[in-house]
């Protein structure tokens, strides 16, 4: 705001104003379909998961292992030089307790952990680790803690798809 | 702007490098730039992004990528990690320009851009060029089935058919004509390596392929391909470390007609013919037809090469197509335009089509364009637009 | 970035719109006020503008593909040269690094610079929008919420620093508060740290009044040249730094404790400024609050105290309207709104009204002649920064 | 470039997923008066520049030329004439359309922009560019405020 300036423009409207058609609007509901290609990195690291392991790439220069996999180190700025399966231990980086499902606004009958996992894997560079997002289970939400170990509950064979839901959650150990 | 546009400082392109251009790619579209940037990098005397780049400019549009911020997803395989970094939403040639002004301003002396498509990976670019219509006036016209949530109501290419009707009717252009640059265009991808869709064809078969949108036929529109452009921008005082064969940026412009369809000039190119203004006004071109020897314009439609030729004052309004006839803009004619094949014969990279006429361009300015190397080369011209449904174009002039 | 910066570039206008949950407005009515609201502060006619920069963040707000294209009239864009910035969260700012670029490269004498979001038209919730932000393969799948990052970033920064949610919701009450002076402001409000530790749970450790609203809204600058600007006013604001810098993607991969993005973009402008010491030489800042605990997360990866040390500072009072150090006297995006790409530009016109003098109850106590002006964004991995002086 | 690429065609994998919000935009100001005008009063209107006098189609609340609002409405006829047309065979999936659509943009006399529209009662092959227009309501009671509240443009002397 400046003091010279008296009136800012804007018609504010309150939500029954749209539902209830006090006001005209158009609709259009988007449904955009895409097929993403999973490449090289990504597409190896699903067909790995779906066999049950996780699998990195190794930058032999600066000795990190990369995961998510990618084709390329963005440190040295030079392609990655081969593949490493790593366990499927880790600890807990980071972790929030959810209430809400993705829409943004349905809240979750019951509160979900959710967690950056730190894979047990030698870290090169500092501030830099191999893991991933995903869902905690098996554990109360309260009782979820910063480093503690946990391990991968993987979906039986039958039912994975090469998808990074085929981990169902990592459990404490 | 009179007296406001001046090239202070000189700027080179010292390295290119693509990757792609084929309908579809296996990789991830993030592995497809790694590849595209070490081209580049080698070609611009193998730079290491990591130490020699001042700065990066990124081109994307959230949708055709399927992201929302694509930004996101941009500095790891260029190599810009906590390097100056910043994005544009429009076509490749105003991203180049973007980091031609960063250099000007004088922030950076080196400067990498970078466009790509993965055009494969959307299955309803149809609906997604209904998604960028205004959704109060345009949009409306189609509907969206509740079942199964497909918009229908006519193939958006209609407005590529709007357009073509106009222009046809008001300069007297024929459908001809337009067919006969789509067969130069094939032709022309023939002789060149990374066209995606080199082919012998007739005018006959332009013409009597099916009818999209009276009168634009289905091969008046380039099919699509996927593919990456990267470019290395560097200051006058720097240039000459990366490469014995700097082009050098002799002018650029870019500009956008109107937000609202109703209001386009359909009968014309308007913004290519004020970004051409600006072009050669920066680059002290008079005659334009005289002083550039070669042209890659944007050819996404047929009709566009010509509407973008005559609004570049390359030809007269009304007289391309008849040059385009008389094999004047061949590759061994007197002015030739789209040696490279154009979208029509590479592919339409949306994106990255601007930076695919750039590259075509430098390629020819050193020569080593192979077989589709124009005889005069010392300064060429490159122009792109977005597009339907917009009117936004740019235009850059490079030469030796 | 060896080169010396030939042309002096100032801003000598700003406007913008009421911020709402919900405006009227069409994306291109919007755009429209905010730019004439601008022009006319700047006492400028569209005759004399040469370039425009749009800057709005994802498509899927506002609902049309390729919305830079949908407001190029109305940005006063008509038959010039125009672009769209984009760099998500960060937008707002970065842009005003490309409109500076282009009148300092000398393309352009007089540039606007405009910023907006309709974010309304997206339902269920905006919220939806955000899930597509994230990896197409190996995130979206998971059902990713946009607050989930932001409540693991929260966890990390505290854990790391033993920071306790009461000082972190300090930043909530004061912004808030500060708001209650904006007339544009969608969410100003009187509260208290109970408040806000009893207000609903999102995310844990997220909470809802620790999180800006969605918002509808457009703001605009004006960008001229030395010669213009001193013709047009006497105290034209210079723009004296700017910078951006980008972390990697995988947010999964870097300890979210420390934002790195933010120190090298601020690095980057206190170079270009001379600026050494910026708690010291910097007399207001505006720095990116969609979360209470980003300020100070911000504030310590802008250089203007030590790691952690962020929360004491806000404790003492030291960034209040009437401290040492103030920081978002507009209410920053926790009061005044979020609409992404507008929530930055909301930022520099408000570092403009500040150096200004023109803020009136807003005005901060202290005498400014240096303001800062921060953006951050994208998959917690990036951040601009704009540096005036008047 | 990585030496490793996929070669093996069984290892090429995709990942197929939908962007699935709906929208709901306001017409915004002038929008809902041109609307609510065509709903309830079956005309059609623009507004002018009191300052150079151009007429806006579609309504604005600004003038772009002298940048500045305007709030002046006019009412510009049903008439108008065809500026460019196009004969769609095509359906948005690229599908064949059962009768072709016949879109046209149409200015009126006097006034800045027009509107893109279908034109309808009339073969495709008759249709030329000048020829006159007028448009064609859908009843009162089916009208709903939007765009398609005129079914069509359909031939006119």
């Amino acid at each position: 705001m400046s003091v010279k300036i008296s009136k800012y423009p804007g018609v504010g409207l309150k939500e029954e104003d749209i539902k209830g058609k006090k006001v005209l609007t158009t609709v259009w509901p988007c449904n955009l379909k895409y097929s993403w290609s999973a490449g090289v990195a990504v597409g190896r690291f699903l067909t790995e998961l779906k066999n049950g392991k996780i699998i990195g790439r190794v930058c032999k220069k600066c000795g990190r292992i990369l995961i998510p996999p990618r084709m390329y180190c963005e440190w040295c700025w030079k392609p990655t030089d081969e593949w490493v399966y790593v366990k499927d231990t880790g600890t807990i980086n980071t972790y929030a307790i959810t209430h809400l499902a993705t829409d943004g606004v349905t809240r979750l009958k019951e509160p979900m952990p959710i967690a950056v996992i730190q894979l047990d894997v030698p870290a090169k560079l500092p501030r830099f680790f191999a893991g991933f997002l995903h869902y905690l289970g098996e554990v109360k939400p309260e009782d979820v803690k910063f480093g503690m170990k946990v391990k991968a509950v993987w979906k039986p064979p039958e039912e994975r798809i090469g998808s990074i839901t085929d981990i169902k959650y990592f459990k404490p150990v | 702007m009179e007296g406001k546009i001046g090239l202070e400082r000189k700027i080179a392109v010292v390295g290119v490098g693509w990757s792609g251009f084929k309908p579809f790619t296996t990789e991830e579209y993030r592995e497809l730039i790694f590849e595209a940037a070490v081209k580049a990098y080698e070609d611009a005397g193998g730079i290491n992004p990591r130490k020699d780049v001042d700065g990066f400019i990124g081109v994307a549009e959230d949708l055709w990528e399927g992201i929302s911020i694509a930004d996101e997803y941009y500095p790891d395989q260029v190599g810009a990690v906590f390097k100056p970094e910043n994005s544009v939403s429009a076509d490749g040639i105003v991203g180049f320009i973007s980091a031609c002004m960063m250099i000007q301003s004088g922030v950076w002396d080196t400067a990498v851009v970078e466009a790509h498509s993965k055009i494969s990976e959307v299955l309803s670019v149809n609906d997604l060029l209904l998604f960028a219509l205004d959704p109060v006036f345009n949009r409306p016209l189609w509907n969206v089935d509740p079942k199964t949530k497909k918009p229908v109501g006519g193939h958006p290419y209609m407005f590529a058919g709007l357009e073509m009707n106009r222009y046809l009717a008001e300069t007297g252009t024929t459908v001809e004509q337009c067919a006969k640059v789509v067969v130069k265009n094939y032709r022309n991808a023939l002789k060149n390596p990374f066209a995606a869709y080199g082919s012998n064809l007739t005018v006959e078969d332009v013409i009597c392929s099916k009818v999209v949108s009276h009168p634009l036929k289905e091969l008046d529109a380039s099919k699509f391909a996927d593919g990456c452009v990267v470019v290395v921008l560097a200051g006058e005082e720097v240039a000459k470390k990366y490469t014995d064969t700097p082009i050098w940026v002799k002018g650029y412009g870019f500009c956008s007609e109107t937000s609202w369809l109703e209001c386009h000039d359909w009968g014309d190119s308007v913004y290519t013919r004020i970004s051409g203004e600006m072009a050669y006004k920066m680059a002290g071109i008079k005659n334009p037809r005289k002083e550039v020897n070669f042209a890659e314009v944007d050819d996404t439609f047929s009709y566009k090469e010509l509407q973008n030729l005559e609004a570049l004052k390359i030809f007269g309004r009304g007289e391309a197509g008849k040059f385009v006839e008389e094999n004047l803009t061949a590759i061994d004619g007197d002015f030739p335009v789209n040696p490279s094949g154009g979208s029509l014969g590479q592919g339409n990279l949306f994106c990255a089509n601007g930076l695919q006429k750039i590259l075509g361009v430098v390629l020819q300015l050193r020569n080593e364009a192979g077989k589709f190397q124009v005889s005069k080369a010392e300064v060429g011209l490159a122009q792109a637009w977005r597009g339907i449904p917009t009117t936004s174009g740019a235009v850059t002039i490079l030469g030796r | 970035m060896h080169f010396p910066i030939k042309r002096r570039v100032a801003v000598v206008g700003a406007g913008m719109t009421l911020y709402r949950r919900r405006l009227q407005e069409t994306t291109k009515e919007m755009v429209f006020h905010a730019v004439k609201m601008a022009l006319d502060s700047a006492g400028l006619t569209i005759k004399d503008v040469d370039a425009v920069v749009g800057g709005s963040a994802p498509d899927l707000f506002d609902g049309i593909h390729m919305k830079g294209e949908n407001v190029i009239t109305e940005a006063g864009g008509a038959l010039k040269p125009y672009l769209r910035n984009f760099t998500g969260g960060t937008t707002g700012v970065s842009q005003q690094i490309n409109a500076w670029s282009i009148v300092a490269s000398g393309l352009a004498d007089v540039c606007i610079s405009v910023s907006w979001e309709k974010m309304s038209p997206c339902h269920p919730h905006p919220q939806y929008a955000f899930w597509t932000i994230f990896d197409r393969i190996i995130e979206r799948p998971l059902g990713v919420n946009l607050v989930w990052i932001f409540a693991l970033e929260m966890n990390r920064y505290m854990h790391k620093h033993n920071i306790k949610k009461e000082d972190i919701a300090l930043v909530a009450v004061k912004n808030k508060a500060n708001a209650l002076d904006h007339p544009c402001a969608q969410l100003p409000a009187k509260i208290t740290v109970e408040d806000v530790l009893n207000s609903p749970v999102m995310c844990w450790p997220v909470q809802r009044l620790d999180i800006s609203p969605p918002s509808d809204g457009a703001s605009a600058v004006i960008f001229a040249s030395e010669d213009v600007a001193k013709k047009i006013t006497d105290t034209p604001v210079w723009v004296i730094g700017v910078g951006r810098c980008e972390d990697t993607t995988y947010w999964m991969n870097r300890d979210l404790y420390f934002p790195y993005y933010a120190y090298y973009a601020g690095q980057q402008a206190y170079s270009m400024a001379h600026i050494y010491n910026p708690r010291k030489e910097i007399d207001v800042f505006e720095i990116y609050d969609p979360f209470d605990y980003k300020e100070l997360h911000h504030m310590e990866g802008l250089r203007l105290c030590g790691k952690g040390e962020a929360p004491k500072l806000t404790r003492e009072g030291v960034t209040q309207r009437d401290g040492d150090m103030p920081v978002n006297p507009s209410g920053g995006l926790m009061g005044v709104g979020n609409p992404i790409a507008a929530g930055g530009g909301m930022k520099v016109c408000e570092i403009f009204w500040q150096l200004r003098k023109e803020a009136g109850k807003r005005q901060v106590k202290k005498d400014v002649t240096v303001g800062l002006a921060h953006a951050w964004g994208e998959l917690m991995q990036g951040s601009s920064v704009l540096i005036m002086k008047v | 470039m990585s030496l490793d690429k996929i070669s093996n065609p069984e290892a090429i994998k995709h990942w197929t997923d939908v962007i699935p919000p709906e929208y709901v935009y306001t017409v915004g100001v002038a929008g809902e008066r041109f609307f609510r005008e065509i709903k309830e009063n079956g005309r059609i209107m623009g507004t002018k520049c009191s300052k150079c006098g151009c007429i806006y189609l579609p309504p604005r609340i600004y003038c772009e030329k002298c940048f500045d609002y305007i709030d002046e409405w006019v009412d510009v006829g049903l008439k108008g004439r065809v500026y460019a047309y196009t004969v769609t065979y095509l359906d948005v999936d690229g599908s064949p359309l059962d009768k072709p659509i016949i879109f046209a943009i149409i200015k009126f006399d006097g006034v800045y922009g027009g509107l893109i529209h279908r034109l309808g009662e009339v073969e495709p092959e008759k249709v030329c560019v000048g020829m006159v227009v007028e448009a064609v309501f859908k009843d009162k009671a089916e009208r709903k405020g939007s765009i398609n509240d005129i079914k069509y443009f359909k031939p006119s002397d």
